[in-house]
């Protein structure tokens, strides 16, 4: 089988899901003629029509709130935010309406908001955003952060059956850049499970999303020196795989957190909290984080270069927390 | 009393012709507003009595705009309902008893105590209570109503908002996104005159709400929020153009709130003597009893006969609401999402 | 001098701030004629004009938005948010714009946003939000939370004195039940320090709010069975106090934080993250946290107190990790 | 070349009396559209040649109306431009070099390098850059203006939105807000027929973006985008209303994106000859250029030589620009708050 992009596997997903199931929409800014920012819906609507591919108003308010009150009817829509970082924008319809719905009134969102995330590409404060962090802490929202082509494919399959709202975050970095080969069938990705990334024994490298990249290249680089490093994708971030977490610790006793966001009230404080709670008698060092500064996002090259977690920076983590 | 009933409303193949109302379906309109208004009443009396939780919020001359409006909708229909549109619940199927354990956040409430008020909802009886951030059910209602379209289902959704929640931002986005959309949605604006403290001049320098309508390019119509036939025959149009494919009405239904926000509020901001004007000259109950008295023939002593049934309601109803028990505390844990549909509870909590 | 109320001493603040500087405005729902919904601005708009006390439409979007052009302008706005609930409404314009501004262009945002924050008032999923935890994870935002009456003086005046936005979270459940007597003259507390609110050698409770309080009724309750436990008040959330946080573990060797807010993904991840890596050789158990579960705030009786954090949990927690 | 300096605008007092223009003005209205078209054309050339950081926004054919409208405020005045108003800026002071370094995103770009394209801001020279998330800026300047009102200045604010725009609840609580209060606030929105790839049809089912006026309670006005001194004189009037106490205006500018929402973008979704019907029959520069020899019996030449003008100073920018260095990794650190002004490195990156 030939190999796809990351982005052709998403679209792969929803083609698949709007064949299979006739409940299933796209709505967003420029999704259906242009077929994207990005050109992740490129064609759907020639395939599935205006019903079923909508361009909207530049109004994520009415995006996802549309999309909810549509998910309540038992259509499965699927929300694109034209980039991730005016997700900001549905702050409240997603925190306050979408993820208390099911609990308060018993009335089901099962729909999906995805959109391009992150760094890496010049994109600047309004272009570049991780915005998991504020929908981690929110509970009955999901969030899924692929990093590999097969998996952006089966999770978001995944994430349209799922009967809840699923945040799926892109990583726009990954879109061109990352290839897979699509495993055979109806390809579904569990929500809730991290992956091993790549095994190894000495210590543990917990990251997500395009850092996975980078994990894998710093662990790359610490076996020449004779490290073992895994690396676990946590692939979804809401609800955390404790288990895979607490495997982890419990076989290297070492461990950096990665990740692309912001350092204060990012995930990783979550991460460490969970593993002093769950194994903390396994860790030979304290928890590292390398983590994006605590700045808005800057545009230059260099700056941005300097704020983002870097390659670099996780092999010296590593060495610390390796060497402890 | 067979007009009261609810099932007499349904039964009825009246309403559906041009907005003609049977005779029946008329003493149905004095019934809904009576019974929301001996609801409320006791609602009242339970509040004074610590029995509620939370703040209580009235529709004291209101009751025509949420019990006419209603009235217009047929069953399969969704009604999205606000802080004063117990009435509009109440048409649409929800219970006395319903509506007081929701008050009283009992385990058999329709949240099961876990939210308040009208924050309630059934898809099977077709309404869903609004969420205190204002202005979201509009948007929310834009995709219910967006379902029907693309399904080409002939049904229509009915949302409502007051004067203050036309200043929000999820008003504009949804209104504008259901009327580019041609959705089949009525919005009514509900203007009451103040939000909380605020009156509408300091809301909107519009003059009159339904001028927003023109810029969302959709039909704008208004009626005497007071006066429940008006209130029906416009919301019943808007209901038909969007059946029949016409797209969205934005309503504005004027009226006035004569108790303050919520009953802790002594209303220390509104001019003197303004209150006792809208109720000694136009309250909704009284002026409609007039109506039915002098120009549909009905009997006061039919109209005492509902009376006396709606109290006969809420007196069965609060007997049983208040044998209704409170939730159990790990309860909460339930439902977050469907799937696990419970949390593990702390260590420290279980 | 005599005790005023939490809420009273909020208002002392407002009305000197006022007096002191004629730049110092306030904008918010009913804060003018009516007071405020909790009465907080009573009487501000018949002493300051209609000028300087705006009663504005429901527009969370065009309070926030409208304060930051305001504070670029030289004027000092305190913008109230009815129920701190509703800032989510303003989630973009400040994560975006104010926290932005003067990293980008250089236009500060000397500017407040206040309101009514917490639970254990029946308050239900929209009248009880504890909406910091989002916010700590924005840089360029700082985000104070007091417990007593003289901190929400001294820290409201220092916030409206403050080159930066400041969100002030001010506790529901506090404004009426605590009191104190407030220091003479220009009562300025100083952001980003905490405060020992209560000494102790054997183990610490790090947190704000009102479940400061809360935790002072477990130190009582531990000391009578001879543990002695130290309360960190943090007052300030961001920047956080890194330095008291790191002197009280190193005297007692053991953490519990607590937070009313949801446990993932709120700040007491955050701090424990900190501690580990700021000082993980001297804990001499896992740092745990005491939160509320991870649900919608419901407004039962019985089902808040289940969910919110009480003191039998944290004298629960405390115990755990002082037998360590 | 006197006519198409800056200061030669400043200096006139013509422009403040009635909106009456000089014939300076006139050609500093000529000076600005050339120098707005070179000046990206080069940003087109540095972008071909991967100089610069991001997407390159152009504002072809829309020169007129935002050097029109920018030429009728006054210099403490303050306006907030917009994706595609790089004319408004450079009327307001903004220099070539500094939009050209803020597109390198240099060290010396007025943003340090932090932010892209028009996103800078100047409060000396009265002008706030947009951010991205559409619509804020609305909410923002009714702010700004609030604090003229407040203080009593005779300063107005100006406000630019595309048509896209209008759908964002920001737009809507800001200019509601400003309606209000009666802030001096002009909001113009430029309706270009598309936002992004979206047609003006699918933005809003409103027949005329003017039509939100009365929705408001502001005033409403209306002009040919494309024509400059048409959008001066609207702009004008509404900057004079602003001033005198009158309010808010919203004002409708028709224009036409000749080009794509970026430069990636191939318009694919533009029906053919729309683009060439515009760029033949409407650029405001061309119908500009015919105004002013026909009827302000201006010579070729002395347009020749305000091109010559432009394009030199455009080439003296870009070549300053060239020199100007990246800005150093840890500067990224400084800025985020006032106190402390500069954050701490992680440790392994210091
Ligand atoms: C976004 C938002 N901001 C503030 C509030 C607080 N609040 C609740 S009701 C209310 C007044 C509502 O007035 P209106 O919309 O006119 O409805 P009415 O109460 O008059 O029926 C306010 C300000 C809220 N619920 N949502
Ligand atoms: C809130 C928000 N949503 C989406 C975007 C992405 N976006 C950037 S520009 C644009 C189109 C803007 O169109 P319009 O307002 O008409 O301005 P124009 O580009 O035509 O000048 C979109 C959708 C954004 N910047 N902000
Ligand atoms: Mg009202
Ligand atoms: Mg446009």
């Amino acid at each position: 089988m030939a190999e796809i992009t990351y982005l052709e596997a998403i679209r792969e997903a929803l083609v698949e899901e709007m064949e299979r199931d006739a409940n299933v929409l796209c709505l967003g800014e420029d999704v259906g003629v242009f077929g994207g920012a990005f050109k992740v819906t490129e064609g759907l609507q020639a395939r599935f029509g205006e019903n079923r591919v909508i361009d909207t108003p530049i109004s994520e308010i009415a995006i996802v709130g549309a999309a909810a009150g549509a998910a309540h009817m038992g259509l499965r829509p699927v929300a694109e935010m034209q980039f991730a970082d005016f997700i900001s924008c549905a702050y409240d319809m997603l925190t306050n309406y979408v993820a208390t719905s099911r609990y308060r009134t018993g009335l089901a969102c099962p729909m999906v908001v995805r959109g391009p995330s992150g760094g890496y590409v010049r994109g600047g404060p309004f272009h570049s955003q991780n915005p998991e962090a504020a929908f981690v802490h929110t509970p009955g929202l999901k969030i899924v952060c692929p990093a590999t082509a097969e998996d952006a494919k089966g999770l978001l399959k995944s994430a349209i059956r799922d009967d809840d709202c699923v945040l799926f975050f892109e990583h726009k970095y990954l879109y061109r850049r990352i290839k897979g080969v699509m495993p055979a069938g109806d390809h579904l990705t569990p929500i809730g499970r991290a992956r091993v990334a790549r095994e190894g024994k000495d210590l543990s490298i917990i990251t997500y999303g395009a850092t996975v990249w980078k994990a894998i290249e710093a662990a790359d680089q610490l076996a020449q020196t004779g490290v073992s490093v895994e690396v676990i994708d946590l692939r979804t971030l809401a609800p955390l795989d404790d288990d895979a977490i607490v495997a982890t610790v419990k076989k290297t006793n070492r461990v950096v957190i990665v990740h692309e966001d912001t350092r204060t009230g990012g995930i990783a404080g979550e991460i460490a909290a969970r593993i002093n709670e769950l194994c903390w008698e396994w860790l030979d060092a304290p928890v590292l984080r390398v983590t994006a500064h605590d700045v808005p996002l800057p545009s230059a090259a260099t700056l941005e270069d300097f704020v983002l977690p870097q390659t670099a920076d996780i092999v010296a983590a590593a060495q610390r927390v390796g060497t402890y | 009393m067979k007009g009261g009933a609810r099932g007499a409303k349904r039964s009825a193949a009246a309403p559906a012709v041009a907005g003609r109302l049977s005779h029946s379906d008329k003493l149905s309109l004095y019934y809904w507003m009576r019974l929301t208004r001996t609801l409320e009443e006791r609602l009242v009396n339970l509040h004074r009595q610590n029995k509620l939780v939370g703040g209580l919020f009235r529709s004291l001359g209101q009751e025509a705009d949420a019990v006419g409006s209603a009235f217009a909708v047929e069953e399969h229909d969704v009604l999205s309902s606000l802080t004063r549109n117990l009435g509009s619940l109440l048409v649409k199927g929800a219970t006395p008893v319903e509506v007081i354990r929701q008050h009283m956040a009992t385990a058999d409430s329709p949240t099961r105590g876990r939210d308040l008020g009208l924050h309630f909802a059934d898809m099977g009886r077709g309404y869903i209570g609004h969420i205190s951030p204002l202005g979201d059910m509009v948007a929310v209602m834009a995709g219910v109503t967006l379902s029907f379209k693309v399904r080409g289902e002939p049904r229509v959704g009915l949302v409502y908002l007051g004067d203050g929640a036309t200043s929000t931002g999820a008003f504009h986005e949804g209104i504008n996104f259901a009327a580019v959309q041609r959705c089949p949605l009525v919005v009514i604006a509900e203007n009451n005159g103040y939000a909380y403290s605020t009156p509408t001049a300091k809301q909107s320098a519009a003059k009159r709400f339904v001028d927003k309508a023109a810029g969302y390019g959709v039909a704008g119509d208004h009626a005497d929020g007071n006066d429940v036939l008006a209130v029906y025959e416009v919301t019943k149009r808007a209901v038909d153009r969007a059946r029949s494919g016409g797209g969205v009405t934005l309503i504005e239904l004027v009226t006035y709130r004569r108790r303050g926000h919520a009953e802790h509020d002594n209303q220390s901001y509104v001019p003197g003597g303004e209150v006792e004007r809208w109720a000694a000259e136009n309250d909704p109950i009284d002026r409609y009893v007039r109506v039915l008295i002098d120009r549909e023939k009905v009997e006061q002593s039919d109209l005492d006969a509902i009376d006396v049934r709606a109290t006969a309601e809420v007196d069965a109803a609060t007997e049983q609401a208040l044998r209704s028990p409170p939730p159990a505390g790990p309860d909460a844990l339930a439902d977050v999402y469907a799937n696990p549909s419970r949390l593990a509870p702390h260590w420290y909590r279980r």
